[in-house]
C-alpha cells in the first residue's frame, strides 16, 4: 500500500519533470534551445501548462458516446497505475506480495487497450477510430514479445516475484545483475525494451497518436484534464515500465558498485534511501533513452510494425525462451 | 473488509451483467463484459484463484474483450449512428432464464456441501505448474495443439473473407 | 459465515448463467449472442474455481484454465466465421440470415 | 529462393540495429554539443561558413546574432542631406516611397557633400511594408543620403505603422514654403515676358523620361 502511494506521488512528479525533459531533450538534439522563459531556463513551464490545461473546458462533442467517452481516460489511467501495485520500491518495501506479480502486472497492463479503444471509439470520428484500430493492433502484438522476454528472466530466476527477483540480484553490486549474470538477457532486454516502447505508444512506434496524420489519434476529441490523463497514463506507462526493466534486468534497487576487496562499497551505497534511489535511477536512465530514441527515429508504417513484432520480435523472443531455458538447465546440472 | 470488497465486486458484476441484459448497444455489451469478466477476476482472487484471476484479465478482458469489440468494429458500417440492434423473444427468454435460475437456486438450497474445509495450498502457481507438466501433460499438449488449430483456422477464415 | 459465503458464489454462478441464457435467447446480434455465452462460460469457470477450494490437488482450477484457452479459440473461430458471413451477405443479424455455407 | 529470403532476413536485422546505432551515436552528440551556445561571428570572420554545431537558435530579443553594417533592412533618409531627386521614387519597383516635393525660390542650404538644396520634402514616406528590400534607390541616390541600415526589427502591431516619414516639416512649414514658391512664381510670371506664345510651347519636344536600363549580360 505504501509502495503504491509512492509511485503515485513519484509518477506526479516524474510527469512534471519529465515533459521537461523530453522537450529538452528534443530540443538540444535538434541544436535549439527549447523551452526558456517560465522560470530559469524554463523549468517551471511544464506546471504553466499544467495550469493553463486544467483551466480548460471540459468540451465533449455532440455525436459522442457520452459515458465511455467520459470514463475511457480513467479506465487507461487506473489500468496502467494498477501495474504499479506489484512494483517493489526498496529492499524493505515490497508491492503487493501476491504470488504472479510479474504476469498480473502484465494483465492488468494490457486493460489498457480496452480504454484507447474505448476512447477511439466513443469519440466517434474517423482518426480516433483508426488511432484506436491502430493502437490495439499494436499493443495486443506487442505484448507477446513483451510477455516472452519477460518469461526468459522468469526462467532463469524461477520466480514471478519482484521482490524476489531483486533480492536474487543483491550482493555485490554490478556483477550481480541478471544482464551481468546471463549475459543471453541482452537479447532479452532489447526485445523487452522494443515492445516496452511500442506498448506505451512512443515513438518509433506512436501510430495510434501520428500528429501528422491523426491528429493525435484516439485522444483527438479530448481537452483540457481528461486529455491530461491520457497524456499522464502515456508517461505513466513508459515509467512502469522503465521501472520493470530495471528490476528485470539491472538489478532492481541493488547499488550497482561492487565492493572490491576492503572496500565494501556495495555496502556502503545500500540502504533504504539509496536503495529507491538507485531503482528509480536506473529507471531514469531507461526513460532517458526512450526520449532519445524518440528523437532520433522516424515513425515506423503501419505494415513495418506488424512485421518488426510478429516477424523478427516474436520469434527472436521465442528462441531466447528456449536458449534461456537450456541455459537454466545447464546452471541447475 | 473482505465483506465490503464481496459487495464492490457484486454491485460491479450486478452492473456489468444488466447493461448487458438491457442494452441494445453492441459495445456497450462489449464494455459491460469486460467489467464483468474483471469482476468475477476479482472474485476468483477472493476464492483464493490468483493465477485463475490474472488468466482471467489476461485472456478474457484483454482478448477476448477486444476481439468482440473489433468484430463490433468490423461488422457494422460506420455511419455515425449508434451501433443498436434490436431483440426479440423478451418474454420467452426471461421465462427461461428465470426458470433456470430459479432451478439453480432451488439446487443450491437444498444440497449440502458439508463443512467444506479451504485446502488451497499456498504455492499455488508451482502446483499448477507442476500438475501441467505432469499430471495434466496429455490435455496441455491437446489445448495447446488446439489452440494452434485454432489461430490458423482463424486466421485462414479471415483471409478468406478479405479476399474478395 | 462460512455457509453464507459459498453460496454466495454459487448464486453468482447461477446469475451469469441465467442472464447469459437470456441474452443468447432475445438478443438477435451474432456478437451478442457470443457475449452470451462468453457469460455463461464464465459461470462454469465460477464453479470451478469455487469447488477448486476444497481440493488440495487444484484440479478445478487447472480445468478452469483449459476451459478458458477453450474459449479463446471458440471466439477467435466464431469471430472469424462471423467476419466471412458479413464479408459475404453483409448482414451480422441472425434472423436476416439465411445460409452459412458457401454456396 | 528461400536462402535469399533466409539473407535477407538476417540482413535487415543487422541493417536495422547498424542504422539505429549510427542515428542514435548521431543525435547524441547533438546532445551533448547542445551545451555549446551560439557563437557569435561576423559575416567578415573567416571561418563563418564552418559548420559550428552546439545550439543554433538565440533568444532573440535577448540576444541576438551580428549582422552585417551593409545589410538590406530597413531603409533610412537622412532628409538633411536629401536632395529631393526623385529618383528613388522613380526607380523604386514596387512604389514604395511617396515624395511630395515643393520647389523653393531658392537655394535653401547644402547637403553634407556641398549638394545646394533646391526643394524641400514637404512629404517623404516609404512604406517599408510595401518594401521589396532590393536596395535600388540607395544606389541612385546621388548624395548617398538614401541607405540601408541595420535595423531589421521594425514589426508593429498596425500595418500603417510600416508607413515611415522621414519630412521634418509641419503643415504650417509646408504652407509657407508653398506660398513663398507661388509669389515667386507670380512675380516671375509678371516680371518676364508673356510673349512665348503657345506654338513655341508646342514646338518644344517634351523630354523624353529617363528609363533605367540596367546593363543586362547577355544570354550565350
Amino acid at each position: 500500500m505504501i509502495s503504491f502511494l509512492f509511485y503515485l506521488a513519484f509518477l506526479l512528479l516524474f510527469v512534471i519533470a519529465a515533459v521537461y525533459a523530453e522537450r529538452k531533450t528534443a530540443a538540444f538534439i535538434q541544436s535549439r534551445l527549447g523551452p526558456m522563459e517560465a522560470g530559469p531556463k524554463g523549468v517551471l513551464q511544464t506546471i504553466a501548462d499544467l495550469l493553463k490545461m486544467l483551466q480548460k473546458e471540459d468540451i465533449s462533442a455532440t455525436a459522442v458516446d457520452k459515458f465511455p467517452f467520459l470514463i475511457a481516460p480513467v479506465i487507461v489511467f487506473s489500468a496502467v497505475f494498477a501495474g504499479y501495485s506489484v512494483l517493489p520500491v526498496n529492499a524493505g518495501l515490497s508491492g503487493s506480495t501476491i504470488e504472479s506479480g510479474l504476469f498480473l502486472l502484465l494483465a492488468i497492463v494490457s486493460l489498457d487497450v480496452l480504454g484507447i479503444l474505448m476512447a477511439g471509439w466513443a469519440s466517434n470520428n474517423k482518426y480516433s477510430l483508426y488511432g484506436a484500430m491502430r493502437s490495439v493492433a499494436q499493443i495486443v502484438s506487442y505484448e507477446i514479445p513483451l510477455g516472452l522476454s519477460v518469461l526468459s528472466v522468469v526462467i532463469i530466476t524461477g520466480t514471478l516475484d519482484l521482490q524476489k527477483i531483486s533480492f536474487l540480484q543483491q550482493g555485490n553490486g554490478l556483477p550481480d545483475w541478471n544482464i551481468v549474470q546471463h549475459p543471453l538477457l541482452i537479447f532479452s532486454f532489447v526485445i523487452f525494451f522494443i515492445s516496452g516502447l511500442a506498448e506505451s505508444n512512443r515513438t518509433p512506434f506512436d501510430l495510434p497518436e501520428s500528429e501528422s496524420e491523426l491528429i493525435g489519434g484516439y485522444h483527438t476529441e479530448y481537452s483540457g484534464f481528461r486529455w491530461g490523463i491520457f497524456m499522464l497514463s502515456e508517461y505513466g506507462m513508459m515509467l512502469l515500465l522503465s521501472i520493470l526493466g530495471a528490476i528485470l534486468f539491472f538489478g532492481g534497487w541493488n547499488s550497482p558498485l561492487p565492493n572490491i576487496g576492503g572496500l565494501k562499497l556495495y555496502e556502503l551505497t545500500s540502504g533504504m534511501v539509496l536503495g529507491t534511489f538507485w531503482l528509480l535511477a536506473k529507471a531514469l536512465v531507461l526513460i532517458f533513452v526512450q526520449m532519445w530514441l524518440r528523437w532520433t527515429l522516424p515513425r515506423l508504417r503501419v505494415d513495418q510494425l506488424m512485421s518488426l513484432s510478429w516477424k523478427y520480435l516474436t520469434p527472436i523472443s521465442l528462441l531466447m525462451l528456449f536458449i534461456c531455458a537450456v541455459w537454466k538447465w545447464w546452471l541447475m546440472s | 473488509m473482505i465483506g465490503i470488497i464481496h459487495i464492490f465486486i457484486s454491485v460491479l458484476i450486478l452492473l456489468g451483467v444488466s447493461i448487458i441484459v438491457l442494452s441494445n448497444n453492441i459495445v456497450h455489451a462489449a464494455y459491460a463484459l469486460a467489467l464483468t469478466l474483471v469482476g468475477v477476476a476479482g472474485m476468483y482472487v477472493l476464492m483464493n484463484a490468483e493465477l485463475l484471476a490474472v488468466v482471467q484479465i489476461l485472456i478474457y478482458a484483454g482478448g477476448v474483450v477486444i476481439l468482440l469489440a473489433f468484430g463490433v468494429m468490423l461488422t457494422n458500417r460506420l455511419r455515425g449512428e449508434k451501433v443498436v440492434t434490436d431483440s426479440g423473444n423478451k418474454w420467452i427468454g426471461a421465462i427461461i432464464s428465470i426458470v433456470i435460475f430459479l432451478g439453480f437456486a432451488y439446487l443450491i438450497q437444498s444440497t449440502d456441501f458439508g463443512a467444506g474445509e479451504i485446502r488451497t495450498p499456498s504455492d499455488q502457481i508451482q502446483q499448477i505448474g507442476i500438475a501441467f507438466l505432469t499430471k495434466h501433460l496429455l490435455a496441455f499438449e491437446l489445448i495447446a495443439f488446439i489452440l494452434l488449430v485454432a489461430l490458423v483456422g482463424a486466421a485462414y477464415l479471415a483471409k478468406m473473407s478479405s479476399d474478395e | 459465515m462460512n455457509e453464507w459465503m459459498s453460496t454466495y458464489y454459487l448464486y453468482l454462478a447461477a446469475l451469469l448463467f441465467s442472464s447469459g441464457v437470456f441474452v443468447v435467447i432475445t438478443k438477435k446480434n451474432l456478437i451478442f449472442i457470443l457475449i452470451g455465452v462468453e457469460l455463461m462460460l464464465n459461470a462454469g469457470n465460477v464453479l470451478l474455481a469455487f469447488f477448486s477450494r476444497f481440493d488440495s490437488s487444484l484440479n478445478g482450477q487447472i480445468f478452469a484454465i483449459f476451459s478458458v484457452v477453450l474459449t479463446v479459440c471458440e471466439v477467435s473461430i466464431a469471430l472469424a466465421i462471423l467476419l466471412n458471413i458479413y464479408k459475404k451477405q453483409r448482414v451480422s443479424n441472425l434472423e436476416e440470415l439465411q445460409e452459412v455455407g458457401n454456396e | 529462393m528461400v536462402v535469399d529470403e533466409l539473407m535477407s532476413y538476417f540482413l535487415n536485422i543487422s541493417d536495422s540495429i547498424k542504422t539505429t546505432f549510427k542515428g542514435m551515436a548521431l543525435s547524441i552528440l547533438y546532445f551533448f554539443n547542445a551545451r555549446k551556445k551560439r557563437q557569435k561571428k561576423y559575416l567578415t570572420d573567416e571561418n563563418y561558413h564552418e559548420k559550428a554545431g552546439g545550439i543554433f537558435t538565440v533568444q532573440y530579443p535577448k540576444e541576438s546574432i551580428p549582422i552585417p553594417d551593409n545589410g538590406r533592412y530597413q531603409l533610412h533618409n537622412e532628409i538633411d542631406d536629401c536632395i529631393v531627386c526623385d529618383k528613388c521614387a522613380k526607380i523604386c519597383p514596387v512604389d514604395c516611397i511617396n515624395i511630395e516635393p515643393v520647389r523653393s525660390p531658392e537655394v535653401f542650404g547644402q547637403t553634407s557633400d556641398g549638394t545646394p538644396l533646391r526643394i524641400h520634402a514637404a512629404k517623404f514616406d516609404i512604406d517599408m511594408s510595401k518594401c521589396c528590400f532590393c536596395g535600388l534607390c540607395t544606389v541612385v541616390c546621388p548624395t548617398e543620403c538614401l541607405t540601408m541600415t541595420k535595423e531589421f526589427d521594425f514589426s508593429t502591431s498596425d500595418i500603417l505603422d510600416h508607413n515611415f516619414s522621414f519630412s521634418k516639416m509641419n503643415e504650417q512649414e509646408i504652407a509657407e514654403k508653398k506660398k513663398a514658391f507661388n509669389d515667386y512664381q507670380q512675380q516671375k510670371a509678371k516680371t518676364a515676358l508673356p510673349a512665348i506664345g503657345s506654338s513655341g510651347l508646342a514646338s518644344k519636344k517634351p523630354a523624353i523620361k529617363p528609363v533605367f536600363k540596367p546593363k543586362m549580360p547577355k544570354k550565350k
